[in-house]
């Protein structure tokens, strides 16, 4: 019994973690149908901020432990808004109207820079800013002794999700987000300044990558390739929900984790196997992903 | 059988190519090889682009190809050359023809998607097989030819002259494939499905056709790759490998049947020497590369000469 | 004359609108049939249910006296029903020649061939002819993307007609065509069909396009064939004047 | 046919033109490349992890040491008996490769290395699969190679009669037999055993080894639970449940790098460490970085006795030093390892009986080492085994413990057991060896 508990503890721990991962990557793709792959960059890029920061603060400093939070997250949030201004800015806003596999490709490029601009800015050796993981103890949770840090990343997954999916369905914002979605000629031609649109969205995405890496960082330790492991999972988690869908990614999400909590506990041999095979069964039965939709071309 | 001019240059080339293999140093010799071999994959990856499908999942083929060469040569005892590469082939396209059926389905996104899982799961089963050595993998057997085995050390200039030879051959039939019903019928597709649809043609027996085919050549790639390296590992199934082939591809563009051998080769000089010059972040230098060429030459390397060709033309006419 | 396609009862729903209801059409092979009716009338619903599509929601769809339902469009191009867009569907990135001698490589295997060229003297001589045809032979070597959208719409209906269908369906084949060319493209295109001897049923907008070149209307109204006849008996019926030809857009009181 | 001979699409001309500039860029390269070689000078090729997870906790401390030994070398500085300048009295020279994208492409670099680099000796590579793919070409090409840290089990047995390829680190069995005699003397009433490996060769190979082990040496021992996650996966969440479920006394881990740190730091934090003794058979190479995030009596080795587990020798202290003024920190196993097989080349090179100044031929080098025993950072190292061309060195294994006034992390209860110990005989594969009960070990 003791390790059903387990499974639904692990499971959802993990589909909070995998949801931080791939939300950045479905709000990013839903508005602007870019595949990001710089995505696990993003993320590797939130965790070295936050464990270089951090882990500085707590290696010279005796200030309070709270501040260390509050550091993380604006490491995270800092990052993400200069990496993702400077790309969209720089790089991206050239390159819109295009195929969109080029632009995965285009991504897949800007992958290869940052991965090794990350090298030149911190060194391959890992950073290991363990204390706001450690501080927060544990708990004891049907017979499992669960880090309390964990069920934080529940909850904040929880709410950060919340928060997305009323922000584009209850706002003003979010019906013009949802209108370009859905058209974005339509919506341009109803004066949404869809550029505009495509900046706050493309920083977003980023902040939202910099942010799960930050919210990682003093669970692991941040060594070079962190991010290029996250990209596929990532896709795995956004093409199962269907691309663009926020419930879809919470879904896809829900689903991997308690898959893999399941595999770990039950068939360790499989464990390996049951993201490519969620993945091969969701996309055989529904091409588009659980909640993405299907686009007719009009003839 | 005619040649039309295209192709009598490439088989020239060819033989001039294999020739210079005896005064080339031997590294530049292997480095050809296993340049070659890559374009054979890339091929492959091109066939598909033709058709408007980027395949992030190619890796899967090449994995086969490399896999069934070094299988058959360990359990079998195989050691003849074409008979190994024959039996890459077939196994890489009687799995297409399993997958295919799937495959076929998808377009854009979804297809680039789904061949990477497929090539992730290929990449699974071998990490978990300690039989064939997980990660680590397991060299491939010497080879012979017909009977004849090359003297120590002449192996991998005898394999460069074949792969050379092999590649022309596949260069000229790929090359009357792109000009035949079926490749034009792929850029049709590309172009626009539906109209495909209304002239009477299946696309998704059209591109099932192509994606088979294209599954047999890459596997061909990977076979040679395994003869030439001696060793394999699970490494050619995983999507980064796939993603080089698709910068290959795009490095060399889609217009014309040498450009992704052109590519291959010039990608394999470049990274030797990045390695060499910046060991730290020859990364960098690949990915500031494919930006620009994707900013600048849209259409690949190949739209550079011909970009040069029709100004040639010009002052030509002008003349 | 014998029926080449007919339908019987023929429906299609999407959702709370009906897009087509009871639709009773028999055509006769060699006529020119003209489809008339306005915006969301139901004329480009009844092309793409015949052509296979969309697939009616109830109802029968016979060509040359076999049921087409459930059929792909492909079948049914093979069948000899082809058809051309109202938005024109070509390969833009290809020349123009290569457009037609894929459409003419399609009609002649489904299954096409691997090694052996597309372009050979054969299917170039055929496609040359029906560009002089239509008077665009000049065009032959432009990509698509060169070529003005009159010249668009032959070549979509070129390659439509390249295959030697039976039955020919052209949808809106002026539409996006400046008034002053119109009337030159449709006699260029009812010259060519009327040569090859086809059945051709087309939608259009313009009443005087289809007085001039019809043998016979069909009035669609809210997804219902509202008249069927001659041109001139159709066009002097009450109701059409009313709801189709007389412009007004009123939906109360709409036989819904 | 005359039709669209007009149409003839431009790139039939652009063909040669492309051909001809790829052939001019390659005979550029080519001509371009042979200028560094034939120098006078001692060229070594280093081939480790520049990039990627495994840069960090293993390519850096090797490149680094690399660097610390050229220098030191170059300038004389070592003690007796590598007070020679350079090697042989040539000045030596690095060139550096990054061991990164697989073995395919290790192959090609490494001909790059010996044919257009005329590279003199090739020391490196950490992948299992690397060195299993680089030996028969090596061979080959007849060049002088020696591999510094890979630990396969299978080197020898593919390359059954190595001329020119030597491993001067040890076989990977003789971590996990280590780990098991560390475990019979320290920890002889533990029964319950767990083990969390990577998913890849060596985890696999690791886990095997052990469990052999363990069954022949603490027959009462069983085996709970065996966790395999994806390499580099970072959250071991479900894994730490899983074994904490099944209350293991013994939990061994072959891990590396960041994913043994995070493992430490998730699997202490959740108490799972309080309630088992973790065993890290790689667990040395972050001794300066758990902190208070490991607990007291961790079991870690070092691979060998590299290190925090090298003894006290007027190499290693050299060695330390340097290593220590050049880089702040300790040399942790692999920067150990890397200094032991260049001292091994060198040892080849001044006993090839070449002239003084002189590079000796490959083959005079992999004469001199055969069988040989030099003096290194770890002690003296036999290459005793795989026709004298595998080397036999003791192992320790110790416990972590964390000292809070200074902060800094050191291994104590060390306990070292002899090359003899636990080294599989020639002709015998470790896992024969192992199930027969390691007949004819010596043990101390």
């Amino acid at each position: 019994m003791l390790s059903v508990y387990a499974v639904l503890i692990d499971g959802a721990i993990y589909a909070s973690w995998l949801f931080l991962v791939a939300a950045g990557l479905t709000v990013i793709y839903g508005v602007m149908r870019i595949l990001n792959m710089a995505h696990g960059s993003f993320y590797a890029i939130g965790a070295y901020a936050a464990a270089s920061l951090v882990g500085w603060y707590f290696n010279n400093g005796v200030g309070p432990v709270w501040v260390g939070y509050l550091m993380m997250l604006g490491c995270a949030l800092a990052a993400g808004l200069i990496v993702g201004l400077l790309i969209e800015r720089g790089l991206l806003r050239f390159m819109y109207g295009r195929d969109e596999v080029l632009m995965v490709i285009i991504t897949y490029a800007l992958l290869l820079i940052l991965e090794d601009a990350m090298k030149m800015i911190w060194g391959v050796n890992p950073y290991f800013a363990y204390q706001p993981y450690a501080e927060m103890g544990r708990s004891v949770l049907a017979g499992l002794k669960v880090s309390n840090y964990d069920l934080m990343l529940v909850g904040v997954s929880l709410v950060l999700g919340l928060s997305l999916w009323l922000w584009l369905e209850r706002t003003n914002q979010g019906k013009v987000l949802r209108a370009v979605i859905h058209d974005r000629e339509v919506a341009q031609a109803m004066g949404v300044n869809v550029r505009r649109v495509f900046t706050l969205v493309f920083v977003l995405g980023t902040v939202l990558g910099t942010l799960a890496g930050a919210l990682t960082a003093p669970a692991i330790s941040v060594a070079p390739g962190i991010g290029v492991e996250i990209i596929v999972l990532a896709f795995a988690v956004v093409v199962i929900g269907g691309m663009g869908s926020i419930e879809g990614a919470a879904l896809g999400a829900l689903l991997v984790g308690l898959s893999r909590a399941a595999a770990v506990h039950y068939a360790p041999q499989f464990e390996l196997f049951v993201i490519y095979g969620v993945m091969a069964l969701v996309l055989a039965v529904r091409p588009q992903g659980l909640f993405g939709r299907v686009l007719a071309r009009k003839i | 059988m005619r040649l039309d001019k295209t192709e009598l240059i490439l088989l020239g080339v060819a033989a001039v190519l294999a020739a210079s293999g005896l005064i080339a140093p031997q590294w530049l010799v292997f480095l050809l090889t296993m340049a070659l071999a890559k374009s054979m994959v890339v091929q492959g990856v091109v066939m598909q682009m033709r058709a408007g499908l980027v395949t992030f999942g190619q890796g899967l083929y090449f994995c086969i190809g490399g896999y069934a060469v070094g299988m058959s040569g360990h359990f079998l005892n195989i050691s003849d050359l074409p008979t190994l590469l024959l039996i890459g082939v077939v196994a890489a396209v009687a799995l297409a023809m399993l997958l295919g059926l799937l495959m076929t389905r998808y377009r854009e996104i979804f297809f680039a998607m789904l061949s990477l899982a497929f090539s992730m799961i290929l990449y699974g089963m071998l990490v978990k097989s300690p039989a064939l050595g997980s990660t680590d993998g397991f060299n491939v057997k010497a080879w012979t030819l017909f009977g004849w085995s090359p003297a120590a050390g002449q192996a991998p200039l005898a394999l460069f002259v074949i792969i050379v030879a092999v590649s022309a051959v596949l260069a000229v039939l790929l090359h009357r494939y792109g000009r035949s019903s079926a490749g034009a019928m792929c850029e049709a597709i590309r172009e626009n499905e539906v109209r495909v649809e209304y002239l009477g043609q299946s696309p998704r027996w059209v591109l099932y056709m192509n994606y088979v085919a294209a599954a047999g050549v890459s596997a061909l790639g990977g076979g040679f790759m395994a003869l030439a390296a001696g060793h394999i590992d699970p490494e050619m199934a995983y999507w980064i490998t796939s993603g080089e082939f698709v910068f290959i591809a795009l490095l060399g563009g889609t217009a014309h049947v040498a450009a992704p051998i052109i590519a291959a080769v010039l990608f394999a000089v470049v990274r030797t020497y990045a390695i060499e010059l910046v060991p730290h972040s020859w990364q960098m230098i690949l990915g500031i590369t494919l930006l620009a060429i994707i900013v600048f030459l849209p259409k690949g390397l190949w739209s550079l000469f011909s970009g040069q060709a029709r100004a040639a033309k010009a002052v030509e006419a002008k003349a | 004359m014998s029926c080449i396609l007919e339908t019987r009862g023929l429906y299609k729903e999407f959702g709370a609108v009906t897009a087509a209801k009871d639709v009773n059409v028999r055509i006769s092979k060699g006529e020119v049939v003209g489809v008339i009716g306005s915006n969301g009338a139901g004329k480009t619903t009844f092309i793409n249910m015949v052509t296979g599509y969309l697939k009616p929601s109830r109802g029968e769809i016979l060509f040359n006296g076999q049921s087409i339902i459930g059929r792909t469009p492909r079948a049914i191009t093979r069948a000899g029903m082809a058809r051309s867009f109202q938005v024109a569907q070509l390969f833009p990135e290809l020349t123009v020649l290569d457009n037609l001698l894929i459409a003419l490589a399609a009609a002649e295997s489904p299954f096409p061939s691997l090694l052996r060229p597309l372009r050979n003297d054969g299917r170039i001589a055929r496609a040359e002819a029906i560009l002089s045809e239509f008077s665009i032979l000049t065009w032959r070597d432009s990509k698509v993307t060169a070529v003005p959208q009159g010249v668009r719409k032959l070549i979509d209906i070129a390659m439509a007609l390249i295959g030697d269908p039976q039955m020919l369906l052209l949808d809106e084949p002026t539409s996006g065509v400046s008034a002053e060319e119109k009337t030159q493209l449709m006699d260029t295109v009812m010259q060519v069909v009327s040569r090859h001897q086809v059945t051709v049923l087309f939608v259009e907008h313009d009443m005087d396009v289809v007085r001039r070149y019809v043998s016979r209307i069909l009035a669609f109204y809210s997804g219902e064939v509202l008249a069927d006849g001659p041109p001139q008996t159709v066009l002097a019926n009450a109701r059409v004047q009313e709801l189709v030809t007389g412009g007004q857009r009123a939906h109360k009181g709409a036989t819904a | 046919m005359n039709n669209y001979k007009k149409n003839v699409p431009h790139y039939r001309k652009a063909l040669p033109l492309a051909l001809a500039i790829a052939t001019a860029g390659m005979t550029a390269s080519v001509t371009g490349a042979a200028v560094a070689a034939e120098n006078g000078k001692f060229r070594i090729g280093v081939v480790t992890f520049l990039s990627g997870p495994a840069a960090g906790p293993f390519g850096e401390p090797s490149a680094n040491a690399a660097k610390v030994l050229v220098d030191g070398l170059n300038q004389g500085k070592l003690p007796a008996p590598y007070d020679k300048l350079g090697i042989n009295g040539a000045e030596i020279e690095m060139v550096i490769i990054d061991e990164a994208g697989g073995a395919a492409k290790q192959v090609e670099e490494f001909r790059n290395l010996v044919q257009r680099q005329k590279v003199d000796a090739v020391v490196g590579y950490i992948s299992s699969g690397d060195c299993l793919a680089i030996a028969p070409v090596a061979e080959e090409l007849g060049a002088m190679t020696v591999f510094y840290d890979c630990g396969t089990s299978q080197l020898f047995s593919e390359d059954k009669t190595p001329q020119y390829v030597f491993r001067t680190s040890l076989d990977a069995a003789v971590d996990n037999i280590g780990a098991a005699r560390y475990l019979a003397k320290t920890r002889p009433d533990a029964v319950r055993v767990g083990g969390i490996q990577q998913n890849y060769a060596w985890g696999q190979d690791s886990w095997s080894d052990f469990t052999l082990s363990m069954a022949q040496i603490m027959p009462k021992s069983e085996v709970v639970e065996s966790q395999m996650p994806k390499v580099f996966q970072g959250q071991y969440g479900a894994e730490i449940s899983a074994l904490s479920v099944k209350r293991p006394d013994i939990i061994h881990s072959s891990f590396w790098g960041g994913d043994m740190e995070a493992l430490v730091l998730q699997a202490n934090s959740r108490g799972l460490l309080e309630d088992a003794t973790a065993v890290l058979t790689c667990g040395e190479s972050a001794l300066a970085r758990y902190k208070d995030q490991a607990p007291n009596g961790m079991i870690i080795g070092g691979r060998g006795p590299f290190g925090a587990f090298a003894p006290e020798n007027p190499l290693n202290n050299w060695f330390t030093q340097a290593y220590q003024s050049a880089y702040n920190a300790a040399p942790t196993y692999p920067a150990s390892k890397m200094a032991q097989a260049i001292l091994g080349l060198k040892f080849a090179a001044e006993n090839a009986k070449a002239e003084a100044g002189k590079i000796p031929a490959p083959l005079e080098m992999a004469k001199a080492l055969k069988g040989a025993s030099f003096e290194s950072v770890s002690g003296t190292v036999q290459m005793a085994r795989a026709g004298g061309h595998q080397a036999m060195q003791g192992i320790a294994y110790g416990e972590y413990h964390y000292d809070a006034a200074s902060k800094k992390g050191g291994v104590q209860n060390v306990i070292a057991f002899s090359g003899e110990c636990v080294t599989p005989p020639d002709g015998t594969s470790a896992h024969d060896w192992i199930k027969a009960g390691f007949p004819g070990a010596q043990c101390n």
